[in-house]
């Protein structure tokens, strides 16, 4: 332990009690969050090991390092693992937990028992996966289409639907939970258009959890009993439709890849805010387009079957549907852009990430049009453009999105700064594995290298071997990550109450925050971000 | 020659279309990503702390600058969808129907893991097709266990082939050369091995290589064409007890093809290849009303080839006599009113 | 608002309303109506659902927000399916070919 | 810290200001619940629109299969029982614990009558060969849209009667508590959110009845 001078009788969250059974049922939502963050960590890094393996196998245009059935379940289990047990529970679940209800003045979320219970239900989820993959890994594709899931593959599907089941509960439950605290625990004076962006974020966000989550739930339950009764409500042999698995899947997984990047666009707003030392541009317009993506991205589902043998009129539909849902993202970052104008800019860490999320999402957003388009997206459904777009919004927005908060709020939550120039280094090195990985993933894609492929032809051999360079850069950097982080939660510097000089409740508590957040009754009289009246706070 | 290099061959006429809006929306792509970048490394130079900028007056919010960057890209993406749905109702449901009327016809089956395709004169071939360059192709697709999708990136087609229902797509192929064929999506263990080539000739090449497939494959069958075989399977499968000419209390098949059917439940439905073959493994849920329900179910008992080979034959049943059109709508009607 | 308390006059007529209404499904289950009968009898079911949501739930004494939740609850029940059977509908119209 | 200044209500969780802001924040969570189980139910319901539409002579056939007065009386028996839940709910809020139990036990006999007779109803399908799977037996030209029908009845009804099953088990344990505390001033939101449960399972089977016993027809 640093030998600095701590006030060793300031009681906070982390030393009120030391003992493992202090942390396992523990109703604090500081704690609870860093339990999720321990466990969302383990499954990242078996999700990389799995990436890594794939992309290792795709240097070469054979199959020789995995057979074909452990190519399928390698790819399987990394998009299993890390949309079901990373993704879907990593800003919101770590960060959300940790600082909605600091951001909103409040002791706790609504009901910590239950919040407590979602941790445990995602903790039996991924086990159940964890299960799954230890009898040898399922190989149907995160995305369980019917009937090769319920009636074809020999592997254990039924566990993975089971771990995806449950933990889909666990994020219900956490939905539910933030819906209601945001609802009702805000402090006196917070009212709505005082809330920090990433607030309204995790609002949208929990809104997407509630209205879709128990759609794939049902879709997937339904496929396990198929599987395990021979009934067939999928299965075109017995009169069922495809099709309609398709439908109801995606009813609930594209809004889920909103789940995962409007909690890291939360976060880049209030990275940029604290950098630039400035309100964000368009306060109003950014919180509204959180709502506006959550509900349009409910109407945007049938762009995944453009090709599948949806109707030429539907398609039609979805296609003008999802151009819609592409205005609130680019509004966003347009406020975003201008909220720098005439800042006062602090390259900090965090500031690097921000910089990198708005890199890689401006491209990922883009991108997204060549697959909304109906004639382009026939081209490229299924391919490799279609592989490196959504690793641009998952990695390059929700990922990078969530390491940059991480970083953020580090001091606040672990009460010790991290190094600054690993983080900086890590956020270069993060950039450059990524864009290495996944850029040249585009042009494969758009010379017709469609995804899935344990072998290939041999003329695109190159592009691959840059995408498995990039790929190692990118583990070593996250890797490198991981381990400052970690060393830094002990050894690093201790951190002062508000390093960035941020504006935000967060930041006027002690870091790290005591068990009942704020040491005196909150009351907020200021609008969000309110960096240029410098008034006394919130006393 | 840089701009090949990211594109593959364009092989068909829908192959430049599709690449015209790809290369817009690379164009858009580029543009934005590397404007805002420049405007935020500007920003970042300009504004870093410590350095001395004009700060003065900063603003919050601006509602005309918000419309403008809300309108504007939403116009931008009119046309850009409009192109894109022409396009797209072209590749699956031509509006050009003399096109669609003089095509090929070439029905595929996809199993786990290769792709089975037959031409209407009977030449069969696995992972491989040969079709004449100039001439509309018209592909009837379905799978016969789970889903697949044919794919040829130098055509820029590419559909689902799925269980239990035809799926269609269509296009016109412009160069003579050999070219991939995938399946894009995924089937299973073998997967990235399910495909091989199509092969674009010259149509007096094509013509040849029809006569040397016919009688080159060893296959007695492939000297049969579709519609032969699927006249023997007519007989073989019984279905001449019934529909055949000499059927006591017949059901006559003649001219139903393309004609509105009203069903048992009230529903109209065009009978099209998928109603046939639905009315074939499924009768009960197809029932024709007035008819009595007592033709069994054939699910089980036909591959799907032999379904496409008899819908040929039953389409031919239609196409020999007067205008199609007329006496069939009447005929409906007729059954309409019953 | 909240700490309304109903009067038991209230859940009693509201049961005898089911019950009617529940009669009244199955009589017009038993004529044949042709495709009225699946309209009528959802028509009775939502009836049905609007008593017992209004009144033995109370959302009538609810919150305004607790009302929003439920409509918000109806409407995305409503976009799952109205998105969905349009495709159905449409499929089979393919008129290229179908000549 | 603030909270212990203030005076402490027994009934009042650490993480709330006042018992108006707990009761609020339990009714809209319930609320927001119920609202995914909405979704929930209606994928399968979706499904079940569908595949009547494409098979609608074999689920007319089907419907032909469930005793429509069986349904029936599961019918009165779950209004009765809501009835029943919201004379609870009236109860606790009149602090009348001992009417509160004498309805919650009417709730819960209720509840168990109608599991009873659907265990009743799922016995004949098995002796009839009407579970699909490899048993599955239809005579006639329509069995693959019968088991279908088949199929999504006893996904419907079996995910039904599992929340009847839960709601059995939670207003058991919601008794007890009453119990146990009758001598006590008790907080009335429970019950509320039980019964705010229990309607909607009530709410489910108002439309589970006519879609699966009554659209193809019934005969007196």
């Amino acid at each position: 332990m640093s030998a600095v001078a701590e006030p060793k009788t300031e009681k906070n969250y982390l030393n009120v009690d030391y003992s493992i059974k202090s942390w396992l049922t523990t109703l604090d939502h500081k704690r609870i969050g860093i339990l999720y963050l321990v466990a969302i960590t383990i499954f990242f890094m078996v999700g990389g090991f799995m990436a890594l393996l794939i992309r290792t196998e795709l240097a070469t245009p054979q199959g020789d390092l995995l057979s074909s059935d452990q190519y399928n379940r390698a790819f399987t289990m990394h998009g299993v693992v890390l949309i079901f047990f990373f993704l879907l529970p990593s800003t919101p679940a770590v960060l959300g937990n940790f600082l909605l209800p600091i951001m909103i003045g409040a002791r706790d979320v609504a009901f910590p028992k239950l919040n407590l219970a979602s941790w445990y239900a995602f903790m039996i989820g991924g086990t159940l996966g964890v299960i799954s993959l230890v009898l040898g890994g399922i190989d149907t594709g995160w995305t369980f289409y019917a009937p090769y899931s319920s009636n074809f593959s020999n592997t254990p599907v039924v566990w993975a639907i089971a771990g995806a089941f449950v933990a889909g509960f666990g994020n219900i439950a956490t939905a539910v939970n933030f819906i209601v605290t945001i609802h009702k625990m805000r402090a006196p004076g917070l009212t709505w258009f005082r809330l920090p962006l990433f607030v309204w974020a995790q609002y949208a966000t929990a809104v997407i959890g509630v209205l879709g989550t128990p759609v794939i739930a049902i879709t997937i339950f339904l496929v396990a009993f198929e599987r395990l009764t021979g009934m067939g409500i999928f299965d075109p042999a017995r009169g069922g439709d495809p099709i309609l698995m398709q439908h109801l899947f995606w009813f609930y997984s594209h809004p889920a890849v909103y789940i995962m990047i409007l909690p890291a666009m939360g976060v880049t707003s209030e990275m940029i805010a604290a950098a630039s030392q400035k309100r964000v541009f368009g306060y109003e317009f950014v919180a509204f387009s959180s709502l506006a993506i959550a509900i349009i991205g409910f109407l945007v589902w049938g762009h995944h079957l453009f090709v599948s043998g949806q109707s030429v009129f539907a398609g039609l539909v979805f296609s003008v549907l999802t151009f819609i849902v592409a205005i609130p993202s680019a509004i966003k970052t347009f406020n975003w852009v201008a909220t720098m104008y005439k800042g006062n800019l602090q390259m900090n860490t965090p500031m690097f990430w921000a910089v990198a999320f708005l890199g890689l999402f401006l491209i990922g957003g883009l991108t997204g049009l060549f697959l909304s388009s109906l004639a382009t997206d026939i081209h490229l459904h299924d391919t490799y453009f279609v592989v490196a777009h959504f690793h641009y919004i998952m990695v390059g927005g929700a990922i990078i999105g969530f390491i940059g908060g991480l970083h953020f709020w580090w001091p606040k939550i672990t009460g010790r700064m991290y190094p600054e120039s690993w983080g900086k280094a890590g956020a270069i090195m993060v950039f450059t594995g990524f864009s290495l990985t996944f850029l040249p993933q585009f042009v494969l894609g758009q010379l017709g290298m469609p995804r899935r492929y344990h072998t290939y032809p041999e003329e695109f051999q190159i592009l691959h071997v840059l995408s498995t360079g990039g790929a190692y850069l990118l583990g070593f950097a996250m890797t490198t990550i991981i381990v400052y982080l970690a060393w830094s939660a002990k050894y690093g510097k201790p951190a002062p109450p508000n390093p960035w000089k941020a504006k935000g409740l967060e930041w006027e508590t002690p870091s790290p925050p005591p068990t009942e957040n704020f040491t005196y009754k909150v009351v907020v009289t200021e609008p969000a971000y309110n960096y240029h009246k410098d008034s006394g706070g919130h006393h | 020659m840089m701009l090949a290099q990211f594109l593959p061959e364009q092989a068909s006429e829908f192959a430049p279309q599709i690449d015209f809006l790809y290369l817009l929306l690379v164009a858009l792509t580029a543009f934005f990503t590397l404007g805002i970048k420049a405007v935020i490394i500007y920003f970042i130079v300009k504004y870093r702390q410590g350095k001395k900028a004009d700060r003065s007056n900063p603003q919050h919010h601006h509602t005309k600058l918000e419309l403008t960057w809300t309108i504007l890209p939403t116009l931008m993406l009119v046309p850009i969808f409009w192109w894109n749905a022409e396009l797209f109702i072209n590749m699956y449901e031509p509006l050009d129907v003399s096109k669609a009327r003089n095509s090929l016809e070439i029905y595929v089956v996809g199993k786990q893991w290769m792709w089975h395709l037959q031409h209407p004169t009977g030449q069969r071939e696995n992972n491989e097709l040969h079709i004449p360059v100039g001439r509309p192709i018209k592909l009837t697709m379905i799978a016969q266990d789970v889903l697949h999708s044919f794919y040829v990136p130098a055509f820029r087609v590419k559909k689902d082939v799925v269980p239990g229902r035809y799926t269609t797509q269509w296009f016109v192929p412009t160069k003579v050369g050999k070219y991939h064929l995938f399946c894009a999506e995924y089937c299973g263990t073998k997967h990235s091995e399910m495909g091989g080539y199509v092969y674009v000739m010259e149509p007096e090449d094509y013509e040849k290589w029809l006569e040397d497939a016919r009688w080159g494959m060893g296959n007695f069958r492939s000297a049969e064409t579709m519609e032969a075989a699927g006249k023997r399977l007519f007989t073989e499968l019984k279905c001449v007890d019934c529909h055949g000419e000499k059927a006591t209390q017949r059901v006559p098949l003649d001219g139903i093809y393309g004609t509105e059917r009203l069903l048992s439940d009230g529903r109209r439905v065009v009978a099209d290849d998928e109603y046939l073959r639905r009315s074939i493994l499924d009768p009960g849920a197809m029932k024709v009303a007035g008819h009595e329900p007592i033709m069994p179910p054939y699910a089980g008992r036909v591959l799907e080839q032999e379904i496409l080979e008899l819908i040929t034959y039953i389409k031919s049943l239609s196409a020999k006599p007067e205008p199609v059109g007329k006496p069939a709508a009447e005929a409906s009607e007729a059954r309409g009113t019953e | 608002m909240h700490g309304h308390i109903s009067s038991p006059a209230t859940f009693i007529k509201t049961f005898i309303i089911l019950l009617i209404l529940m009669a009244v499904t199955v009589l017009v289950a038993t004529k044949d109506l042709g495709w009225l009968n699946t309209p009528i009898a959802m028509a009775i079911a939502i009836c049905k659902t609007a008593f017992v949501v209004l009144f033995f739930m109370g959302l009538k004494y609810s919150s305004r927000l607790s009302q929003v939740w439920a409509g918000v609850g109806l409407l995305f029940f409503i976009i799952l399916i109205g998105l969905t059977i349009p495709d159905y509908l449409t499929r089979h119209d393919l008129p290229g070919w179908s000549e | 810290m603030s909270t212990e200044t203030q005076e402490h209500d027994p009934l009042l969780a650490h993480q709330f200001e006042d018992v108006e802001q707990q009761t609020d924040s339990y009714v809209l969570g319930m609320w927001v619940f119920l609202v995914t189980e909405v979704l929930f139910f209606g994928g399968m319901i979706l499904a079940f629109i569908l595949y009547r539409n494409m098979y609608f002579p074999a689920f007319a056939e089907a419907h032909q299969k469930l005793d429509w007065r069986l349904g029936g009386v599961n019918t009165i028996v779950l209004l009765t029982s809501s009835f029943t839940m919201a004379m609870a709910v009236w109860a606790s809020q009149k602090r009348d614990y001992g009417k509160q139990l004498m309805f919650l036990t009417i709730t819960v006999l209720c509840a168990l009558a109608f599991l009873v007779i659907k265990y009743f109803e799922y016995s004949a399908k098995f002796e009839h060969h009407l579970v699909p799977g490899t048993n599955f037996h239809f005579d006639g030209q329509n069995q693959n849209g019968v088991q279908l029908f088949f199929g999504l009845y006893f996904a419907l009804t079996g995910l039904h009667g599992f929340h009847v099953l839960v709601g059995v088990l939670v207003i058991g344990v919601l008794m007890f508590r009453v119990w146990k505390l009758r001598k006590q001033e008790q907080d009335y939101v429970p019950t509320e959110l039980v019964g705010l449960y229990w309607h909607f399972v009530d709410i489910v089977w108002i439309f589970l009845y006519p879609m699966l016993y009554l659209l193809g027809g019934v005969h007196i």
